[in-house]
């Protein structure tokens, strides 16, 4: 087969079976059994997590300055079940878990884990969207511009991004984008940082910096990979054959070429979430913006335990729905690909 | 940019310096006023609650305070205390029990009038094991209060035994305190903002979460439901980890005059640097200034220095060789030179500090700080007299927290003056804030820092109870006989002149013994908008002018 | 006779590389009548397929057509510009390809590609295209084609592709079908059927073919006339019974020899015709073919020689001409053919490669 | 006379000349001058990051440690500190040279650790299959499902921020890629008949993955490790961004680039110095890669 796939997929997929895929029933059982593996792992990533977090020196209740007296210290710890050894606390913690209660958080009393995460989960996810889009839209784009007109300036331009791209960490781009904005071009644009109180329109304006920033190395990525599965399709035979034709360049390019050489980007959307998940705590650090990115860090900071093992099982349990999503969806886009 | 809390200094203003000139009158001294009276101001960190017994920090005390009325307040020059939610207070002639007449006709933000049971129940709760009060120490002095605060949580006498404290409502003006012991401060414990009233029925009402902790004051969105407050503003809105907006009370009916300001955004910038960027940019009306951009707002007009009432100092371990020798401890604390830290380092933002008390309280006294004065040649002497091995002094770490971009400066600084006065290399073993702290008060440590304090009401009590023995706030496993009785006679004498002579001994024995090598006093550097008037600010404050903010206006601009 | 429905002049497609100036196509002439079915031969690398991408205008970068006419029912597609040329391709000529396995899109049903080739012009409308489907795949002897329409390309044969794209070529009743080595991806049987079908479409719908192959075995049971082509240019012309019988260049003599003929005993060996096909970058002077030629004299060297009237309808581009060569000289030649070391010239070339 | 039977020489198909391939695939990369001049770069800045104490010692560098705090905060081009100092006193070209010694250092520490682990998964899952493939796989799945930075993190805030704590850390989230990777090459490898008659001729499995599989996977592993390297050193640096990462006295670039940032706006130059230093690295090493890629994966062409 010339076509160039993307990297394998992930475990489940491999080997292919190229006979005719009875997809409904098969698909139905595959997303089942994908779901139930999601379990364990998330259960693993909750061990790992919960063990990590509570090695890590230092207790919730140890500060700076004035400190607790002895007496609110054990308080607190009976309170929270502190006190209790770490094996029954792990115990006790995968039982509220199983109930999706994901405890209190220590640096907030009177609120439950899951309502803090609910309460700062929009902005991190209107971040991660618009720079999601962002990304599909330039990336994919730029690399399939740069593949058409090979070797013209647009090809060179869109490469040189790419490599640039991957190469700038993104809190460099933010940083730099707070040099120029702040110091020199606040007082045109009044583009200051993200501040979700601004109401529609001035909420657009205020995103531009984090998004940018969020999205500047998956849009190279992106565009990279796009180039070069581009470049691949078409070289295929079948394109000429759509242009013997007599197909409009417009059809051949669409219909023809990019429905093949997009089949590989499908399979790195799952690595541009991760990427984006881990851009979302940089950018919402440097922007300040009240998502569940920068509190993940806090939590740590602060040992709020409950709140690191809610954040990280959401952040799990997003990648792992994701890229059961693509991999589904990667079914759909290739008809050669059959589920085991 | 540092990360979660970091020492956030609580600022007094020193005696003859900036009184309270700078105090505006009404409007009608000739000011514009601008069309919208909105103040905009960073507090830095999002406060755990609004619950005043749940808050420890400056931050979340810069809140409460507009929120709540406690007994009794600072004055504007934090000589003294004024009235608050309280007319007057009495004291009895064995100067243990305290009579406060509440003010006639205070409201709730939902109409219900202040009753003095509010206040037994608010108090009660600050001495409740089941809730762990962070600012519960402070309240010791009532009577069976030590006890209270000590039983079991799960301890089913615990409610009969709250009953026995020295709390009671005699009716539903007057609120009165019996105290174990007398105790010449405890105005001042009655004007700290945890002392606020609660309702009972208000807690009861929005319940408990899953590990008991009340709901009521939570910051979240729905706390402008859920928390009833008596204070000039009410909570109006709350979005988490940005801000909270405050708007001026319709109900409030208490000794306080109408504020002019009649919406408060409080933002939860965390970086002081995107705060700076803000105020430059016009959404912050005040802002205090980077360290890197000391230079660069100087001259500004904008700019207003207020002196903090806080001592920055390294911390010896005084269990562990070898700075369980004092000469070592002195030789260290002689080797640093605080007047270039404070000029160079900190660009003129401190002032260098050799004894406890910062300047501008009562007891100052840098004249007893002479043992700890920078000499190099005394430093190597005192150190040769020691006695103690070169090999000893080799491989010494010093602990602190790299999180904070100050302590790391700190660090790197005093490793540089060691290395230079001493010839010691010491070792930086950078952790974050919690391992930091950990390893101070559990002594697993040999010397690190800095370690400050900030006052929280301008009485020597405050600042020398850290080091008596077995203090919690003493990190230094230091026990001294002479400093304890020197501490307590201060503490417990009604005479004023006597407390001195009691406190200046003991200050004499902090510095000879030289448990920590006492380093700075910070003066904070704060921007603020021409068009903001009549401010009145105590160094006490989170963000100028937060404990009288019914004197600040917004002129046209 | 009508003219030809295709006259291609003096046609010069060349490739502008980094080594230098390709001559794929250089200085081709040649003619297709209406209904007629004829080869062009040669061995891969002679430029018969890039004459015939020519032809459809689909030359790849970085090739041009430099100079020559193809005029196609009078009109000139060189002078073509870009609609009229996307008008004409797959309208009245069409063309299929070699390898069944890549030439059709994997992600898009068969019968939608085949749709796709009609709706692409205005012949039929969409609903009067969606119905030829079915019956065209039904021609090209696809079974159950009813079902089959809305399988992939990955669900049929080698066998069955081909015959999809016969139908893809036909869907628009083309005057002139181009079929480039057609078979020579698919295994024996599946060959045969292929041919039968061709021939059988070629009378039925009178679609003059052009079949390009290095398989002379199939021009012989399929096509009227053959052109031979080597080194980028027509070396010999003529019907097929005549070329096979008496082929007058030494090339199509040597190319009809290494062919095994079922229907002959073979006295000898077979032999392969000696040396590789010519740099198409440094052609060497005079006649293309004399390196490699057994008959060749000193002319051959220096000058190319002109296409020649052989016998009616035959030309051949030679200074010698089989014809005049004597059967023993013949059966010598053969006997000195000297072994030849194919990987000494291999990594000769290579070398020469190397050093530009 | 028997006519002579047409002899080919026998060529040896069953190992082609081996250099052939790294000859050609330098001749190829030598071509790609962005990324020759990128290997210049690299090789420059290994040499400074190993000389420096040797610069140090000879007066050419200045003590990255050593404070003047008189003139702290001095910008670029003052006396004898061209990159000027900072809030310490310290000289900013130094701190940029011996920062890189952590930066490079953690670069390929980092590849090493993903090599071994990554690469021995790889190879074991690809090449024996069944149950223990299935079960490397799944457990890829899990270190794939865990977002990388957050675990990172919650590492280095439970062992402690210290140089091998980190490398570990950064290793112990980066070696899923490589491992699929080696996998699926494996895999395509093991199918190939000249890996089926090495098998048949009974040599070992493992002088099967020593002869046949490492040689051919070795392409996209080297240039999978290339960029791999800024990754890492990416990495590294948003720990030291965020503050969790190396303590001082490391000068590492990331640290620099915290200990700047809060003088952003007056002294933007401590900031874009370890910026511009962490990006032309990155650059350099993608540069590379490319060429790698490129030179080594005839397919990929330009």
């Amino acid at each position: 087969m010339a076509l160039v796939r993307g990297a394998p997929l992930r475990g489940a997929l491999i080997p292919f079976r190229r006979r005719t895929s009875g997809r409904g029933w098969t698909l139905g059982f595959y997303i089942a059994r994908r779901l139930v593996w999601m379990i364990p792992v998330l259960l693993f990533v909750i061990a790992i997590t919960f063990f990590l977090a509570h090695i890590a020196p230092g207790s919730p209740w140890d500060k700076e300055g004035r400190q607790l007296s002895a007496a609110t210290y054990n308080d607190l710890n009976v309170r929270y079940g502190l006190d209790k050894p770490i094996w029954t606390q792990f115990v006790f913690y995968l039982g509220s878990v199983l109930h999706f209660d994901f405890g209190t958080s220590y640096q907030h009393p009177g609120q439950s884990v899951n309502s803090l995460i609910a309460a700062s989960w929009p902005y991190t996810f209107k971040l991660g969207a618009a720079s999601f889009i962002v990304i599909l839209l330039v990336g994919v784009s730029l690399g399939v511009i740069a593949a058409l007109r090979q070797n013209s300036i647009v090809d060179y331009a869109a490469v040189g991004l790419a490599t640039i791209g991957a190469s700038v960490p993104n809190f460099v781009v933010g940083i730099v984008l707070i040099i120029l904005l702040s110091n020199y071009l606040y007082k045109f644009t009044n583009a200051t940082f993200f501040l979700p109180t601004g109401g529609y329109p001035q909420d657009l304006l205020h995103m531009i910096m984090p998004v940018a920033t969020l999205s500047f190395l998956p849009i190279a990525f992106l565009a990279r990979i796009t180039r070069s599965s581009t470049l691949d399709a078409l070289r295929q035979d079948f394109v000429r054959t759509a242009w013997a034709k007599g197909l409009r360049e417009r059809v051949v390019v669409v219909r023809h070429v990019l429905k093949n050489s997009l089949i590989p980007v499908v399979t790195i959307a799952g690595p541009l979430f991760a990427a984006l998940i881990t851009g979302s705590v940089i950018v919402e650090t440097v922007f300040q913006v009240p998502g569940i990115g920068r509190s993940y860090v806090q939590a740590i900071d602060a040992r709020d335990y409950p709140m690191i093992l809610g954040t990280t099982v959401l952040y799990a349990a997003l990648v792992a729905v994701l890229n059961l999503i693509v991999d589904v969806a990667y079914v759909f886009i290739d008809p050669r690909v059959r589920l085991e | 940019m540092q990360v979660g809390n970091r020492i956030r200094a609580i600022a007094l203003v020193s005696a003859g310096l900036f009184a309270a000139a700078a105090c505006g009158g009404t409007s009608g001294n000739g000011v514009t006023l601008a069309s919208t009276q909105e103040l905009r101001v960073n507090i830095g960190t999002e406060p755990a609650s609004f619950d005043p017994s749940q808050t420890q920090w400056v931050y979340e005390a810069a809140v409460d305070r507009n929120v709540f009325e406690a007994l009794l307040k600072p004055s504007k020059d934090f000589k003294t205390v004024v009235p608050d939610a309280a007319d007057s207070y009495t004291i009895d002639s064995t100067g243990t029990v305290y009579t406060f007449k509440l003010h006639q006709g205070a409201k709730w933000s939902d109409g219900q009038p202040v009753k003095a049971a509010d206040f037994v129940y608010g108090w009660q709760r600050l001495l409740d094991p089941r809730l762990a009060a962070p600012y519960s120490s402070f309240y010791l002095s009532v009577k069976n209060a030590a006890k209270v605060n000590g039983m079991d949580p799960k301890d089913s006498g615990l409610d009969a035994a709250i009953q026995t404290l020295g709390l009671k409502a005699v009716d539903d003006n007057t609120f009165q305190v019996t105290l174990e012991a007398p105790a010449g401060y405890f105005k001042w414990v009655a004007s700290l903002w945890t002392g606020a009233p609660v309702r009972q029925d208000v807690v009861v009402k929005n319940g408990k979460d899953s590990s008991g902790n009340d709901k009521w004051g939570a910051v979240a969105a729905s706390a402008p439901q859920t928390v009833v407050s008596n204070g000039l503003y009410n909570i109006s809105e709350v979005v988490p980890k940005d801000h909270v907006t405050l708007t001026a009370n319709p109900k409030y009916s208490g000794a306080s005059p109408k504020p002019t300001i009649n919406k408060i955004t409080l933002f939860e910038i965390d970086d002081e640097t995107v705060a700076y960027a803000k105020y430059k940019s016009g959404e912050l009306d005040m802002a205090t200034v980077p360290l890197a951009d000391t230079e660069a707002v100087r001259s500004s007009p904008e700019l207003l220095q207020v002196p903090e009432l806080t001592v920055f100092w390294v911390d010896f371990n005084t269990t562990k060789a070898p700075f369980d020798n004092a000469k070592v401890r002195l030789a260290f604390a002689q080797a640093i030179d605080r007047d270039s830290y404070a000029k160079d380092v900190l660009k003129g933002r401190a002032i260098s500090a050799s004894t406890l008390i910062p300047k501008g309280m009562r007891n100052y006294r840098p004249d007893l700080g002479t043992a700890q004065t920078f000499n190099p040649a005394t430093a190597k002497a005192t150190l040769a007299s020691s006695g103690v091995s070169q090999s000893a002094l080799t491989g010494l770490k010093y602990t602190y927290n790299s999180n904070s971009p100050t302590s790391k400066t700190i660090a790197e600084f005093i490793q540089a003056q060691i290395k230079t006065n001493l010839g010691i290399n010491l070792v930086l073993d950078g952790t974050d804030s919690k391992t930091q702290s950990k390893r101070l008060r559990t002594l697993n440590y040999t010397i690190g820092g800095p370690s400050g304090w900030g006052a929280d009401y301008p009485d020597s009590q405050d600042w020398f109870d850290i080091f008596v023995t077995g203090s919690g706030n003493q990190f230094n496993g230091w026990s001294n006989k002479a400093y304890d009785d020197a501490t307590n006679a201060g503490d417990a004498a009604a005479d004023d002149t006597k407390r001195d002579a009691a406190y200046e001994t003991a200050e004499k024995a902090l510095v000879q013994e030289a448990p920590v090598a006492f380093l700075d006093q910070r003066i904070a550097w704060w921007l603020v908008k021409p068009y903001v008037k009549g401010l009145s600010y105590t160094p006490n404050d989170d963000w100028l002018g937060d404990f009288y903010t019914y004197t600040i206006q917004i002129a046209q601009h | 006779m009508s003219e030809p429905i295709l006259r291609v002049q003096d046609l010069r497609t060349q490739f502008f590389t980094s080594r230098g100036v390709v001559h794929a196509v250089d200085g081709v002439s040649f003619y297709v009548d209406a209904g007629e079915t004829v080869a062009i031969v040669g061995e891969s690398g002679c430029g018969k397929t890039m004459t015939a991408l020519s032809i459809l205008r689909l030359v790849p970068e970085p090739g041009r057509i430099t100079s020559g006419k193809i005029l196609f029912k009078g009109r000139d597609v060189v002078e073509m510009d870009g609609d009229e040329v996307r008008n004409y391709r797959g309208n009245d000529v069409s063309m299929i390809f070699q390898d069944p396995m890549t030439s059709l899109n994997p992600v898009t049903k068969i019968g939608a590609q085949i749709k796709e080739a009609m709706t692409a012009h205005d012949r039929f409308s969409p609903v009067q295209a969606a119905q030829r489907v079915v019956p065209l795949l039904k021609r090209v002897r696809v079974p159950s084609a009813e079902r089959r329409i809305s399988d992939y390309p990955h669900q049929f044969s080698g066998g069955m592709r081909q015959r999809a794209m016969i139908a893809m070529g036909l869907a628009n009743e083309p005057s002139l079908l181009i079929a480039d080595e057609p078979t020579t991806a698919l295994d024996v049987t599946v060959q045969a059927q292929v041919i039968q079908l061709l021939k059988q479409l070629n009378r039925e719908l009178g679609t003059a073919i052009i079949l390009i192959t290095h398989n002379t075995a199939l021009v012989a049971s399929m096509c009227q006339r053959v052109i031979v082509m080597y080194a980028g240019r027509v070396v010999e012309e003529g019907p097929v019974d005549r070329i096979f019988s008496r082929p007058e260049h030494p090339y199509t003599w040597s190319l009809l020899r290494s062919v095994p003929r079922v229907d002959e005993a073979r006295k000898g060996r077979l032999v392969s015709i000696r040396g590789l096909p010519p740099d198409l970058v440094r052609l060497p002077p005079g006649c293309k073919f004399h390196p490699r030629c057994l008959f060749k004299v000193d002319k051959c060297l220096k000058e190319e020689p002109p296409l020649e009237d052989v016998a009616p309808g035959q030309v051949a581009r030679c200074w010698v001409m089989m014809s005049t060569v004597s059967e023993e000289t013949r059966e010598a030649a053969q006997a000195s053919e000297v072994a030849f070391d194919v990987a000494a010239e291999i990594k000769k070339r290579m070398r020469a490669d190397a050093k530009t | 006379m028997a006519a002579p039977a047409l002899v080919l020489e026998q060529v040896d198909w069953e190992n082609p000349e081996q250099i052939g391939l790294w000859s050609d695939a330098w001749v190829r990369f030598r071509r790609n001058r962005l990324a020759v001049g990128s290997l210049a770069f690299v090789v420059l800045l290994v040499t400074l990051a190993i000389t420096a104490p040797i610069l140090e010692h000879f007066g050419l560098l200045q003590d990255p440690t050593a404070q003047d705090v008189i003139n702290s905060y001095a910008g670029p081009g003052t006396s004898h500190h061209i990159f000027g100092t900072d809030d310490l006193g310290r000289d900013v070209l130094a701190k940029v040279i011996f920062g890189s010694q952590v930066s490079l250092t953690i670069g390929i520490v980092v590849q090493a650790i993903v090599l071994v682990i990554g690469g021995t998964i790889g190879l074991v899952a690809g090449y024996f299959g069944g149950w223990i493939d299935n079960l490397l796989m799944r457990f890829t799945d899990i270190m794939y499902a865990f977002p990388d930075l957050l675990f990172v993190l919650i590492i280095v805030a439970a062992l402690g921020p210290t140089l091998v704590n980190i490398f570990v850390a950064i290793g112990l989230v980066s070696w899923v890629g490589l491992a699929r990777l080696v996998r699926g090459q494996v895999l395509s490898i093991k199918e190939k008949e000249f890996v089926e008659a090495a098998r048949a001729a009974g040599s070992s499995p493992f002088k099967i993955i020593a002869k046949h599989l490492l040689p051919n996977s070795l392409g996209p592993v080297i240039v999978t490790l290339t960029f791999g390297i800024p990754a890492a050193i990416f990495t590294e640096a948003v720990l030291d961004f965020l503050g969790v990462g190396l303590r001082p006295p490391q000068p590492s670039w990331g640290v620099m680039v915290f200990e700047g940032y809060a003088a952003v706006d007056s002294y933007p130059s401590l900031v874009i110095i370890p910026c511009l230093a962490l990006s032309m690295t990155m650059l350099a090493f993608n540069f590379i890669g490319d060429g790698l890629r490129d030179a080594l994966d005839p397919r990929m062409r330009r």
